[in-house]
């Protein structure tokens, strides 16, 4: 495969050059801090803090989830690289008003390591932080082993349930408990066709063969369950729903979905797969959450949680209570995700 | 003459060379990372050592775990990535556990990678055999202990092959840690870049006192 | 170039199963009538009734902007290919609330004549219909032959704002002079790196060499006004504002874009291009627009005008006069485009 | 022997004569789009085609002109796109010319010609010259009022003939109109689809008529 043509300047500073474009994507509502975070013009003050981040080249996630009623800041790293530790310090002083700080964002090594350093830089400040993690992806580690688990997609609906819990949150415990109760809630499924590039060098993330689909592929490449051979939408859609069910079944935490459970349906582009795919996929997929007599409360579709132009795509569900459907009601506005009020 | 007992001073010397030689080795890192990796080892390490010559520069340190910390926040701060975190993890608590003292010899290199191989494996959660710069540090920390009453020359020449045979052995390895997660069973047969940048630090150190 | 794998079932009904899909999107709120369209499900008696449509494979528009205060309904085509004047006029009753049916759609040959058609079968049924064209690509013909200009992504703001603009309209003319309006202010340039493929045949839309970057074709891969060679976000990004400026200067029907003017800009993405590209072009298209004095009242981003996996990206501005503004704050929610209040 | 002045039923089964040539000639209308277009014509024309079949067959036409207006509704319902409206616009606007007629002569058919141009330019915008169906339709259309006075097997022979003849001089224009507007100066070589496909239309019908 030839080279990718990127409209992109110097190769090496994509992240800081998209992280500015972003800026100006909120017209006055957000403004760039530090080294590379992102966060609200017009935090109130007492707010509980919510603040996303993680490697940037997934455009519109995480920082595009800084917006009203989602996150109050994001700390962004170079390409697939997690922010340093001054960038989530940085960022977690900007969006602090005295209330603490929640740490939301994808279960990966290098954000572990460097949102937890932030954190110690900011508890030397006297600044209060909690931190939890996102692990939706089913494939990435057996139910009792989330500490393996990659967050994937299903950021998206937990980010925009913390995004809302956090506008009347009293105080940093309740947050964390709304934001654990969202991501106990949720589970991902991902496939991926095709590699995206990285764009300093233009290498392919990872390899596939030509007639091959990565079932259970994280959002970098990472290997899933197995290799299957390239199929339909009809077919793939239930295999992939099959595992999602699944985890909600043998995962001791939580129980199995069932029928009248009402849920958030997301179905995530990686990159270059067509929204007409998502949506020939979305139209199976219903059917069988129809029959299993669970209830769509509302349906995401989109390029949201990408890896360049990688062909792929992934299935979340988050189950609903009365507190989150509350929650997501609330309108909310961002470059990545928003809705109006119901 | 080799050196012995490192002043502050030197120690510094000694960490504007090791970022030399890993600026240097930006090409083979970046190779190292590309069969296994996304391909940015090299232009991350290249990043964070320049981030090292910037703060040591025409910097003074009262004793030698000041400078050790300095290059490690350096690294920290302007890596980013699982990288950043580990490396500079490296010098940050390896520099911690030689706090206060004003000269490095056998004996401090031994605390020192002790310390560095014990924060990396709390930072990081991997463990020797995970096909990480681990497969390097660790046997060098090991030799190190076996090597600390002797000379320091003599102790880095010793602690860096021995970084160097856990590089090699790291060919074998099937990677379950970071970015080359992705490959799995393909990870086999490269070594890990992480380890090689590791023998090249210690090579590296060796060479500043030998020289 | 190898097949791309797509997530599809039979390739000669994806159109109808992606608009299954997308009814699904909307949980409710739209259902599909006649053979091919998508109206909404609750809308009041009286109410002027905008209809938009087109060919299907540029998801998510047109049908994805049916929505709340946005689209009544849309018409739509098979993949590329027009909506027949049957399902035109079924879509028109079903939108129709006894005041009137505004056509709003892009200027191509196919959609105008069976529109057209689709109106005579509206009209001998007694429903009176009008028609606004939207013609903002600037490179597809002189501004004194709007005839034959195509409609780009503008028609994302131009639908926009005659869906606020038909909440309240008490008249089918003062729906059309509003849409009108919004047309005559609204321009977009676009540019192409690659091609999509046709879904039926996995054959490319279009080709262009492999160093060249087509600047001004459209979405299906019409021929702007020259191939360029690739180069860089910054590079191009004033190129491509100039051709609207001077558009906007040339057009006698329009006053030249000046300094104070308060504008909307939205930067699409034609599929596969990165919302890391967008963003980077962005920053350098807000840095042109500051320095000429021109507000960016709301800024919009991403894959939502697109030609299935083409890479390509295109610019449109929209100038907003004190109707359009307050037409613009209202919220709005859809498959497309959707955003909270002011 | 040849038909002559053919009355509704075998206009009727004339154009459905029609449809299986043209559904027969799927490919070549393919191909001939896959050259300057999207390739769909082919599938479009044939997906009329069907239509077509479907609406007439076991239907009763108590005048020629309703069977070659069902014949274009079913084309513009079923095709969509441009050349639903084009192709459909044929039979529709041909057919109106014809109202209340009960034979189909070489009057007639000059009469569906005129009326079938003028209705695709008034539709379509194109005019002779850009490269589209018209550059076969007109030509028939022309031919058509000289040879309205002989019998109908000779002027659809002689229609055929010039509409073969327009599509062979498709091949030196420069699409102007419709998708294949895409290529510009690169359509110049080869036939314009939709003129290959009145082309196949009008033999069909000499082929009827002859037999
Ligand atoms: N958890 C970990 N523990 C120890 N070393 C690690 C860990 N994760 C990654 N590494 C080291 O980091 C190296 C990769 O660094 P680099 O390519 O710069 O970062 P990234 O993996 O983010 O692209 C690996 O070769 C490995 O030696
Ligand atoms: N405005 C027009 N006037 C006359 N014929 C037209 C016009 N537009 C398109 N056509 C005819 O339609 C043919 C293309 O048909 P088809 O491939 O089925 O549709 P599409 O162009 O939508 O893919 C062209 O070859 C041309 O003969
Ligand atoms: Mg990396
Ligand atoms: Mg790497
Ligand atoms: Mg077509
Ligand atoms: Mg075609």
């Amino acid at each position: 495969m030839s080279e990718i043509k990127k409209l992109v300047n110097d190769k090496l500073k994509v992240a800081d050059e998209l992280l500015d474009g972003l800026v100006e994507a909120y017209d006055g509502e957000c403004k760039r801090v530090g080294t590379r975070s992102i966060v609200r013009s017009d935090i109130p003050d007492g707010k509980v803090a919510l603040l996303v981040g993680g490697g940037s080249g997934h455009e519109p996630i995480y920082h595009g989830l800084v917006g009203r009623n989602l996150a109050d800041g994001a700390a962004c790293g170079d390409i697939f690289a997690a922010p340093s530790p001054d960038i989530v310090f940085e960022a977690t002083q900007a969006v602090n008003r005295g209330n603490g700080v929640l740490y939301l964002y994808g279960n990966y090594a290098g954000d572990v390591m460097n949102f937890d350093m932030g954190a110690e830089l900011a508890e030397e400040e006297g600044i209060d932080v909690r931190t939890v993690l996102i692990w939706d992806d089913a494939c990435s580690a057996a139910p009792d082993n989330k500490k393996d688990r990659r967050g994937v997609a299903g950021l998206v609906p937990i980010v925009k349930l913390a995004g809302a819990a956090s506008q009347g949150a009293k105080t940093l415990d309740e947050l964390v408990a709304t934001a654990k109760k969202a991501v106990l809630q949720t589970r991902s499924v991902g496939v991926s066709m095709s590699p995206g590039s990285i764009p300093a060098t233009g290498n392919p993330t990872f390899e596939i063969e030509e007639d091959k689909i990565g079932l259970g592929m994280g959002i970098h490449g990472e290997p899933g369950v197995k290799e299957i051979p390239m199929t339909t939408a009809d077919e793939l859609t239930p295999m992939m729903l099959d595992l999602v069910f699944e985890d909600f079944e043998k995962d001791e935490e939580v129980e199995a979905l069932k029928k009248g459970d009402e849920i958030i349906f997301f179905v995530n582009s990686l990159g270059s797969t067509t929204m007409m795919e998502c949506l020939i996929c979305l139209r199976k997929a219903k059917e069988i959450l129809d029959a299993k007599g669970i209830v769509v409360y509302d349906t995401i579709v989109g390029p949201l949680v990408t890896c360049q132009e990688m062909a792929g795509i992934s299935f979340s569900i988050t189950r609903l209570d009365g507190e989150l459907k509350k929650l997501w009601d609330m309108p909310c506005e961002s470059v990545c995700y928003s809705k109006m009020e119901g | 003459m080799a050196k012995e007992n490192l002043s502050a001073e030197e120690v510094k010397a000694m960490l504007l060379h090791v970022a030399d030689r890993i600026i240097e080795a930006e090409p083979e890192l970046t190779d190292a990372d590309r069969n296994l990796g996304d391909g940015d080892h090299g232009l991350g390490m290249q990043r964070g050592m320049n981030a090292v010559k910037e703060k040591l520069e025409g910097a003074d340190f009262e004793s030698v775990d000041k400078a050790f910390g300095a290059a490690g926040m350096a690294m920290i701060s302007s890596m980013g990535g699982a990288s950043g975190a580990i490396f500079g993890t490296v010098f940050r608590s390896g520099g911690k556990a030689l706090a206060g003292k004003e000269n490095f010899g056998a004996e401090e290199l031994a605390q020192l990678l002790q310390a560095a191989v014990e924060g990396v494996m709390e930072r990081g959660g991997a463990k020797p055999g995970d096909k990480t710069m681990i497969d390097a540090l660790h046997p060098a920390a090991e030799k190190g202990k076996e090597v600390a009453g002797g000379p320091l020359v003599e102790a880095l020449d010793a602690v860096a092959a021995a970084a160097e045979a856990g590089k090699e052995a790291s060919k074998a390895m099937v990677a379950t840690m970071g970015r080359a997660k992705t490959l799995g069973e393909r990870s086999v047969g490269h070594p890990d870049a992480g380890a090689v940048s590791i023998s090249i630090i210690l090579r590296a150190m060796h060479e500043y006192v030998a020289s």
